[in-house]
Parts: C-alpha cells; structure tokens; sequence
C-alpha cells in the first residue's frame, strides 16, 4: 500500500454494512440532536440511541450519577419519551443524516419487546435494533433478561419473528460466563452482538451514611471497565460467530483497536462522549492513521487478529 | 453555538479565602455566553478526574475576547486547578445551559440574590443589567456568603451603577445574617413590580423562592446539580418541573439543558 | 463518647478476633519480611500471606503486570516456595509478632487442598486458612472452584474436615449472582467469607498486536473495581449471615470505611500496599479519627449500617 | 534500610534532549544509596499513574544530603514529572535493590558501561570508584545513545578520573557505534584480569553479557523490568535465573530484590 491511499474503514456486521466502524454507545448520546454543534452525524459509522420503552419513563429519583475512579456510576432508569414520541419527535431528526441509525430498546417483559420490534420495523430510517437484554438495575424491571440463556434466547427470538432488521442483542457482562450468554442469543436469532453494557457497582457516602445514589446501585462505565469489557470480547469473538460491537471504556482510537484486535467488527464510545464530545470523530481518524502507519489496507484485515 | 475549545490561561489570581478568577482567552464565548450560562471544564488529558465539572461565567470582556470563572479550591478537582499555569491550555465546552430573562417591562425592579461561589453569574447579569444604562430600571443585588474571605467580588460589584448589599453569617462585612433577611426587608420596603433571580446553594434557593412564592414575585434560580455531561445526554442532573400533564405532578427536566435557570415555582424540591 | 476516649477498633468475625479490622491481602504483601522497614507488622489487624500450594511454583512467564487506568492486570501463576517451605522458612518469620497470620491456600484439585489444611493445621502460628477458590487464572489448575456453588461447597467442607482453624473462603467476583456461591460457601463450613478476588481482564498492544501479559489474561485489582467490590459486599452481607472481610480497590480509611458501611466486620489492603506501603497503618489511624469524629464508641457499631 | 519519604525537588533542569535532572533533598537516601540501587517513584496523590515507577540514583551528596535522577521524558508519567516543580514534594521509596559490587583485587581493571537512560547508575557507581581515588585501579567507561541529545552525563563523567569512551549510534558524539563496539575492542586491548558492569536496554544487556561470556570475563548487569511494587511482593518483575537444582533450569528471582543487579552468565534470558 503506498502512502497516498487512504485506507478502507468500512465494515460489514452481518446485514449491516458502515462507512466506519465506530459508534456511539446508546444511551451517550442522547437522540443525536443534542451533537449539531460539534460535528456532522454523518462522519459516524452509525448512532446508537438512548433506550426506548413503550411507555414514556421518568427515570430513577436523584442523585443518579457519581464519578468513580476512572469512571462513573449510572442510575438513569431508562428515562426516556416512550415510543411514540420517539418515533414522531426522535426520528424525524435522525434521518436527515447519512448515518444508520441504532434504536436500543428496553422492556421489562417479552410483551413490550415485540411491541416495540413490531413498531419500529416499518419506521424510515431505523436500521438496526438493539435489544437492550442488560440494564443493570432494577427500573428495568424485575427480570435482567440479560444473566440467564434461556430468557436471552426467548426475548431475542420473539423479537426475531417480529422485525426484518438486523437485530443486535447487547449483553451484560455481569455473568459468570459471557459465552454462553452469546450463544443463547445467537440461537435466539441475534445477527450481531453488542457487549459490554455496565457492571453493577455502588458507592457509599461515609459522612451522611449513605448510598450515593438514590437508587443504591449503578452501572459502572468508563476506562475503568476496558480491561474487563475487552477480555469478555475476545471471549466472545473466540466463542460465538456473530459480528460483535465492542464497547466499554473506549476513550481513543487505541482503546478502539485493542477491541478490533481482540475480535470486534465495531466499537462504540460511551462515557467519554460526556468527557470528549469530538472523541467518534477523533477515532475514526485516529484508526486511519495507525492503518496508514502500520501498512494496512483495509480494517477488516486485523480484525480478531490478536489470540 | 456550542463550542469544545482549548483555551489559553490569561490569569490565575487567589482574589479571597481559597477563592480562585481565572480568565481565560476564547472570543467565541466572550461573544456569545450570556449571564447564567456556564462551561464544563476539563481537568486534564489523563482523564482524570475523569468527568468535566461545571462553572458559571462571571466576567466577560468581548472586546478582549475574554472570559472569567471564579471557584472555591474546596475538592479533587478544584484543588488542582489551582495549579494550572498561566500560559497553559485549558480544554471547555460551553457556553451551556440557558440564562437568567430580565422582564420586558422597564419599570420591574430586579433584586439579584447571589450565595458564595453561587454570586458569578449574579455578577455577570448584574453588569450586563448595569451596561445596558437604562436610568429607569433599578437593580438592586444582595451577595452573601460564610463570612467576608469568602464573598465573592466585593470590588467588582461596588463599582456597578446598582443598590448593593452584602451580607455574612459572621457579620465580618456588611449586614450579619443571611440573604433572605435582606431579601425580605428589601420586599417589604418594595411597592413597584419586583423580580427576583437567585444563584447559590440549593437550600439558599429553597428559600428564596419560597420568600418569593408567598409574596406572589417572580423569581428564577439557577439551581446547581451533579453535571456528568453538561450538554443534555446523560439525563444525570435533572430537577422535577410540576407539569399536571404527567401522572406524576411533574416531569424531569435537564438542569444543563432546560435549565440550569427555572421557575421557582415550576420547582418540586425533592 | 467524650473525645479523650479512644474508639474500639477491635472486631470479630466469628471464631477470629483482631485488634484491629485491617489486614494486607494475599499476593500483595509476601510473607512480611519485605516489609519490616515500614512499619511493626503487629500494628496490623492480620496478615493475609501469599498463596501457599503443596509444591513449589514457577509461576507464569513474564511479563505479568501492567497498568490500567486506576488499576492493573497481573498473572503471577501463584508464584510460591510451596508447603514445606513455607512452614519451614517462612512461618519462623511470621510467627514473633502480635498479628494473626491468615494463610491463603491455593490448588487445583480438591487433594491438595486436603493436604494444605492437614498440614497447616498443626503449625503454631497459624490463625485461620483463607481457601483461595477464586484464582483468575488457569495456572490455578483447570478448574476454578468458586464460579461453581457445588464445588465450592464441595472443596469448602473437604478442607473443614481436615481442621479446626478458622476457615475463610475467597470468593470470585466473576459470577452471575456472587450470593449464591456465599451461601455454598456457608453451606461447606465456612466461618468467614472474604471477597473480592479479582476480576478477569485483559489488554493488548497494538503496536505489536500481542496481549500485554505473557499468559494473555490477567486480573484485574486497584481503585477501579471498588464500585464493584463494594456491591458485591453489601449483596453477600444483605443475603449471607457469615461475617465478611472485604477487599477491592481500597486505597485510605474512607474506602475501608466505606465496606464496613455496607456490611463487611474487616477489610484487607491489596494493590495499594505497592504504592503505599504504610497504607494499612494509615488507615487504621483513619478509621480511629472517623469514629471519634462522628462519636462513635465502637467500630462494630457501623457495620452493614447502610442498607 | 528502605524508607518511604516526603522530599522536597531541590533543582531540575534540563540536561538533554528529553532529558530532565531532578534534584532531592533526602539525608537518608543520600547516605545509604548505592550505585545501582533505585527508588519508587509515585507520581501524586491522586494515584493516578497508579503505580510508582523506578528510577536510578544518578548523583548523591553526602554532605548536603541530596540526590539526584535522570529520566527521559517518554510516557505518561515521564512526561508528567516534567511539571513538578521545585518546591514541591515528591513520595519516594527506596533506595531499593541490590548494587553493582567492585571485585576484591585492586588489580581488576573495571569497565561500566551504560546505554541510554541506564547511564544514571553507570555514572554513581564510576563516581564513587572514582571518589576511592585508588590509583593502582583502572576504571573504564563507555556510555552510549542513539546520539548526542540522548547522552546523559557528558560534561559529569569528563570530570572524573577515569578513562571515559563516548559512543553514538550516529556518531555526533565520541564514536560512532554501539557500546559493544568499543567494548570489545577495549577487551581485545585488555591482558589483566578485568570485569565489566553494565546498564541499559535489555537488547544491549544481552550483547554485553553474551561478549563477556564468550571471553571468560565476568559481568554484572542491572536488568530492566516493570517494578510494579519494587518492594519484593508482587513478583511481578521477576527473570530467569539459573538453576541447577530446579527441575526447570532455572528459579524466577525478582530484579527488584534479588536484583536489579545479577550476574550476566546466570540469566537466561526470555
Ligand atoms: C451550573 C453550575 C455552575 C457552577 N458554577 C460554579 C462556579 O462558578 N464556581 C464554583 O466554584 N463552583 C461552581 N459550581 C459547582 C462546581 O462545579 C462543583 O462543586 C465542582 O464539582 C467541585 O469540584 P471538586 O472536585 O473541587 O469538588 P468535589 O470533590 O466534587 O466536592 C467538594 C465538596 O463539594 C461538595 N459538592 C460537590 N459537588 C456538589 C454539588 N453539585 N452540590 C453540592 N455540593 C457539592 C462535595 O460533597 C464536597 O464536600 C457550579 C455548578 C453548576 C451545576
Ligand atoms: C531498576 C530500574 C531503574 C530505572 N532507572 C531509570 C532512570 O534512571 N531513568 C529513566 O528515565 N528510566 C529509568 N527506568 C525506566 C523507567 O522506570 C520506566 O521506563 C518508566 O516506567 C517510564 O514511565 P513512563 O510512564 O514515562 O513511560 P511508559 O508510558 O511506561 O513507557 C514509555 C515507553 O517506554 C516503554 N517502556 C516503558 N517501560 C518500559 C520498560 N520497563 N522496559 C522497556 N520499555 C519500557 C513503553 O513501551 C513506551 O514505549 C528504570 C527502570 C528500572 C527497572
Ligand atoms: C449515562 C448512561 C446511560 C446509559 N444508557 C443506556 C441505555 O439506555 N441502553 C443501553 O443499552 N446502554 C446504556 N448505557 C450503557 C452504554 O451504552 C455502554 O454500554 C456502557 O456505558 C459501556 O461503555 P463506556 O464504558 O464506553 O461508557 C448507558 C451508559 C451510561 C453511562
Ligand atoms: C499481584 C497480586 C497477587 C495476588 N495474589 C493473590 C493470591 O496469591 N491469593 C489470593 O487469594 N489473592 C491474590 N490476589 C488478590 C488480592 O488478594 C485481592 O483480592 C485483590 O487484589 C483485590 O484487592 P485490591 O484491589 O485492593 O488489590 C493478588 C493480587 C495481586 C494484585
Ligand atoms: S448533565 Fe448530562 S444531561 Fe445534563
Ligand atoms: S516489583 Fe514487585 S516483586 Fe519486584
């Protein structure tokens, strides 16, 4: 390769093809509008947006967030507009961009998964589920679909029958065996998987005696979790056939590379979307640079290279 | 205009007790931040701490093109400000949030009630109010704090065209006591239309607000919130607005984003 | 209280009484001697040594350790002298100070930790047995016990037969539901769980695209799981009646005090003892300020108060 | 002894490309440091890099009670280490490991070589043979880098009496080359007993160890391996070492307690 081509930074997960790898983590991101200011949408492989449920959802009381070593405790609660709003407010927005766009819903029960796989498979401009099986706490209802096999198999096959698109399945790494989670959901009829959602984590205030948020736990995110988030791709990608979305910690380009080494097709940034609003863009031409650097044609190349 | 900037140090000055100006070089958000409104500072590029925090802006010089924050050195993050250089860049974001409306009406007086490190943007509306000159609005500010070292420009807000009082716990400058016992006095004394805004602890706001809410005066707090990301997306800092179309009485909205300026009234304090 | 009194630190944890509740964890503070410039190690609550297993270990190759954004990854391969000469080189050493030695036991099959129990069990000195049924990775031997309920309890109550000294069992904070090992644990025998081991993880260079620990996976400990380790505490104190030593991430008193809080009677010091280490002391003088400035007679007083 | 101690940067300068001396006040490391020993270095408070970093005793004072070190500013915490500033306080742990040992015979003629950033030792241990003013001793050293602006000490090792050869690997300073050049070539020169000491990177180790071997000579080298306590615990810094009686060959010893000093024929190297 010689200097002057630029290198290919496309890539295919299954049905789903990107001008570049790198997304941005639901729930990060809000509806996307939020961003106008900072960059183009379009520059992103895709978005990824915050939750939706059927219904619309306060959230948890406050405080729902604290800063943690080199992370951050979350306890939204899935806060959200519900559906229908989504799709007449969200939507109309998001499709003016040249950049797929990833709806992560969430339900407490099988019922409103089908409801809103149902719903969504016809609205322009959705090109991707991503069924949201991991939440960490309890708003999401009483059921973390997300720790047993065949509950992650149930939900993601009943989603299945009910949307032509692809459908990812985002996995919680409180398990004691991530691979046999991605299995369920692969035999569930998952065309990509998506991995890590947050650990569950708490903190105390010793002085008012005190949980430091109001709803006791949280999911843990941020730099803190990449070596964690990182190993449970690599076993995943070591395990299970699907294309995968690795997530969890990425805070550059060289975080997003270790994850595509370790066997992920995709990666989407999270907590550092708060820190850094350019850091998507800042990756993707940080990925061309090392491509350029090392002598790589095409980023598929070294894809799960590293074993 | 939302900007992410690395900005130069222009000058790091102790100005009271533990209590930091820094002013900081950036024509973008001389130009277009207005008073209430607020950045989300970055510590440093290790990440660490690792989230940005929030601070209000209190001078702007639009024909230097140049801004100021004041903070009080009091946790991990403010005490390590203190150490950033003058010449060395400083990555913000902002200006965020929405600001304090003054009335349309020229004849509503504006009492101005600002709390400890609560008092820059005060100071920002303050003189804003005070530039635009116009003779027939009166604008009075009441600024307190714990005692004299921790007040907040003194100097800065003597030299406004404004009715000022000052007010500590200890009574080691102006009036012993605090903020609403001005406020109060000052109400009663008031026959004209009067509007109140109010930066400072939330329990300072609590109670002006409340002063306001039985006198049936518009009043506007900016409420101060954890700030995990500052622009809208990480539903972490939101205060309950009644709103009677919500099952619940009320729904959350973003200080960083609807607010960090509400309604009073609009207020359920949890 | 009056302010002259001094706060009573001392704790129990069911048949083990310390003066103290801080203790160094295992892997992170030798066998003692590397540390008799620092500090009178009677200052300390208990010493927790290395894994001990019958013969002696090479460990891994190198390298073994690298850093992470508040933490590190290590894959030492239990690295120890073995049985004998522990008893016979390293024991004599432990054994003139006033601090209860807790001896970490580690194999990969239930004979050898028959024997590390039979053996132990008659050496003066020794306190109590912690069984390190948790070890992250495979040179632990192929089976890790503790993401097993069913051999946890199986390894557990081997080992109670074979000795009358306190037994703690170390849990593996990689599992689905950490209660469900806790009550196996419980169920075996044991008298005291201590928790959390570390967590599974990795890294990778991508200059060189290779992980970045010979053995390519590694735990993970330091600042950045203590969220974690403390939810996992408070789960096992909230669903467990066996007193807990918690660990994970602790750095000064707050941290300490902080899974005392959430149900732990003691805590053990780990990774930081490689940055600090006079860390153990400085935090027992921590813990004492804490309770006489918020008037609090006695350390046990506190425990598992936050709910 | 080991001690951990708050002390305070007395100087830092520049010296070089990249490279930076940091001068401490520390009576207690000043005393009992030895050539080849090393300290821990934490970077502040936060923790965060989290883990202390080892660096080598370059220069001591005895009577003023100072020390000093080199680094090369590369990674994060070399690069941050820049900014601390004199008056400030820096955590340290040491001195820590072992150090190189002179042969009992006057009659060995010593020669040190160091590459690099292993140079600091290098210099302590020429210095101090040096200060012995044993004049019946002939000591050598040959310090190399990749070129001039990485060369540490310079205008330090000319002012010693001792035979000095520079090597760089572009020649703008002393020869061009690499320290095994000018080693061997000084071996072939050589009829009396003699004994080389070395400290740099791994790959020049191994070259020097692997030359002495093939002639007999013996050789001490101070390894380089991530510390991550430094203190003995961890054994994460651990390198082959022969051994016989080891079914293996060999028995992992640490290089921060055992060494970092260890004989070049005993180690094998991975
Ligand atoms: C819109 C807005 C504008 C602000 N403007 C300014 C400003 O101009 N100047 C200024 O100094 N500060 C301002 N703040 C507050 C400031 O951002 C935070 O207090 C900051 O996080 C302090 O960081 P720290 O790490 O130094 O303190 P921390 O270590 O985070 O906290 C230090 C102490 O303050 C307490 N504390 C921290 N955050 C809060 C909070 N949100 N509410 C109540 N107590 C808290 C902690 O409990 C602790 O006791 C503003 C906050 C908001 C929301
Ligand atoms: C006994 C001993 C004495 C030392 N004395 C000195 C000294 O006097 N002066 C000095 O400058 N350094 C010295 N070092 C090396 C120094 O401690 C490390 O290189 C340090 O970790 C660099 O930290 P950093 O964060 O700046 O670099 P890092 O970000 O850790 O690394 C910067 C670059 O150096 C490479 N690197 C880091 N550590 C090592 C390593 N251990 N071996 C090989 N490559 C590595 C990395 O791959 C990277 O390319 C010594 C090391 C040992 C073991
Ligand atoms: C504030 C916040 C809200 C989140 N909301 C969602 C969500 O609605 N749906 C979801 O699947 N994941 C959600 N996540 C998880 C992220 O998408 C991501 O999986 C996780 O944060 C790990 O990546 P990171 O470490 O880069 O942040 C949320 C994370 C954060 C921090
Ligand atoms: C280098 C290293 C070696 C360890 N060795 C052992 C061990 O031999 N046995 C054991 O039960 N735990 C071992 N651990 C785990 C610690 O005892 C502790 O459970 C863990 O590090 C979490 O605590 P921390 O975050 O405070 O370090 C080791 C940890 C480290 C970092
Ligand atoms: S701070 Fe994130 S939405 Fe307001
Ligand atoms: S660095 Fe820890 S044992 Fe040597």
């Amino acid at each position: 390769m010689t200097a002057t081509t630029r290198p290919d930074l496309s890539v295919t997960l299954g049905p789903l093809k990107l001008k570049n790898p790198v997304m941005t983590a639901s729930g990060t991101f809000g509806f996307g509008s939020e961003w106008a200011d900072f960059f183009d949408l379009s520059r992103l492989g895709a978005i990824m947006v915050k939750a939706v449920t059927v219904h619309p959802r306060q959230g948890n009381p406050m405080p729902r967030m604290i800063e943690t070593a080199a992370g951050m405790l979350n306890s939204i609660g899935l806060q959200n507009p519900g559906l229908d709003a989504f799709i007449a407010e969200k939507m109309p927005y998001l499709r003016q961009f040249d950049c797929p766009v990833i709806v992560n819903i969430a339900a407490d029960n099988v019922g409103d998964f089908n409801t809103l796989a149902e719903r969504l498979d016809t609205v322009p401009g959705v090109s991707a589920l991503e069924v949201n099986i991991s939440c960490p706490n309890q708003a999401c209802g009483g059921i973390e679909f997300g720790v047993d096999p065949e509950l992650t198999r149930q939900v993601i096959s009943s989603v299945r029958a009910r949307t032509r698109l692809p459908l990812i399945a985002k996995l919680s790494p409180n398990v004691t065996d991530i691979t046999v989670i991605a299995r369920a959901a692969a035999d569930g009829g998952a065309d990509i998987l998506s991995l890590v959602n947050t650990f569950v984590g708490t903190a105390i205030d010793i002085k008012r005696r005190k949980f430091r948020i109001a709803n006791r736990i949280g999911g843990l995110s941020g730099p803190c979790i990449k070596p964690l988030a990182l190993y449970m791709v690599w076993r995943v990608a070591n395990a299970v056939s699907l294309p995968i979305i690795g997530m969890g910690g990425i805070v550059n380009a060289s975080d997003a590379l270790e994850f595509m080494l370790a066997g992920a097709s995709a990666v989407a940034t999270g907590t550092i979307n708060f820190v850094n609003p350019m850091a998507p863009v800042e990756i993707v031409e940080g990925i061309e640079q090392y491509l350029q650097s090392q002598g790589i044609a095409s980023l598929s190349e070294i894809v799960g290279t590293v074993r | 205009m939302r900007y992410q900037l690395d900005v130069p140090i222009l000058a790091h000055e102790r100005i009271a007790d533990c209590e930091y100006e820094m002013t900081l070089l950036s024509p973008e958000i001389a130009n277009c931040a207005r008073p209430g409104q607020f950045l989300q500072i970055l510590y440093d590029m290790t990440y660490n701490p690792f989230t940005r925090r929030p601070f209000s802006v209190y001078r702007v010089d639009r024909e230097k093109g140049t801004f100021s924050i004041v903070y009080l050195a009091r946790g991990v993050f403010t005490q390590g400000l203190r150490n950033k250089q003058v010449g060395q860049n400083l990555s913000v974001v902002g200006p965020l949030g929405n600001w304090f409306t003054p009335p349309d009406s020229p004849d509503v007086t504006l009492i101005l009630v600002g709390g400890g490190v609560g008092a820059p943007p005060i100071y920002f509306f303050a003189s804003e109010l005070s530039a635009e000159g116009r003779a027939d609005r009166t604008v009075v500010v009441i600024n307190g704090a714990r005692s004299e070292s921790l007040l907040v420009g003194v100097r800065e807000f003597s030299e406004l065209d404004i009715e000022m009082h000052f007010v500590t716990d200890d009574g080691s400058f102006g009036a012993r006591g605090v903020v609403t016992d001005v406020l109060l006095e000052r109400l009663e004394r008031q026959d004209g239309p009067v509007q109140v805004y109010a930066c400072g602890p939330t329990g300072m706001l609590r109670a002006v607000g409340n002063l306001c809410i039985e006198r049936d005066v518009p009043c506007q707090v900016s409420v101060e919130t954890p700030m995990p990301c500052g622009l809208g997306v990480c539903m972490g800092c939101v205060v309950k607005i009644k709103d009677a179309a919500s099952p619940d009485g009320f729904t959350y909205q973003r200080s960083c984003y609807e607010g960090p300026v509400f309604r009073a009234d609009e207020i359920l304090w949890e």
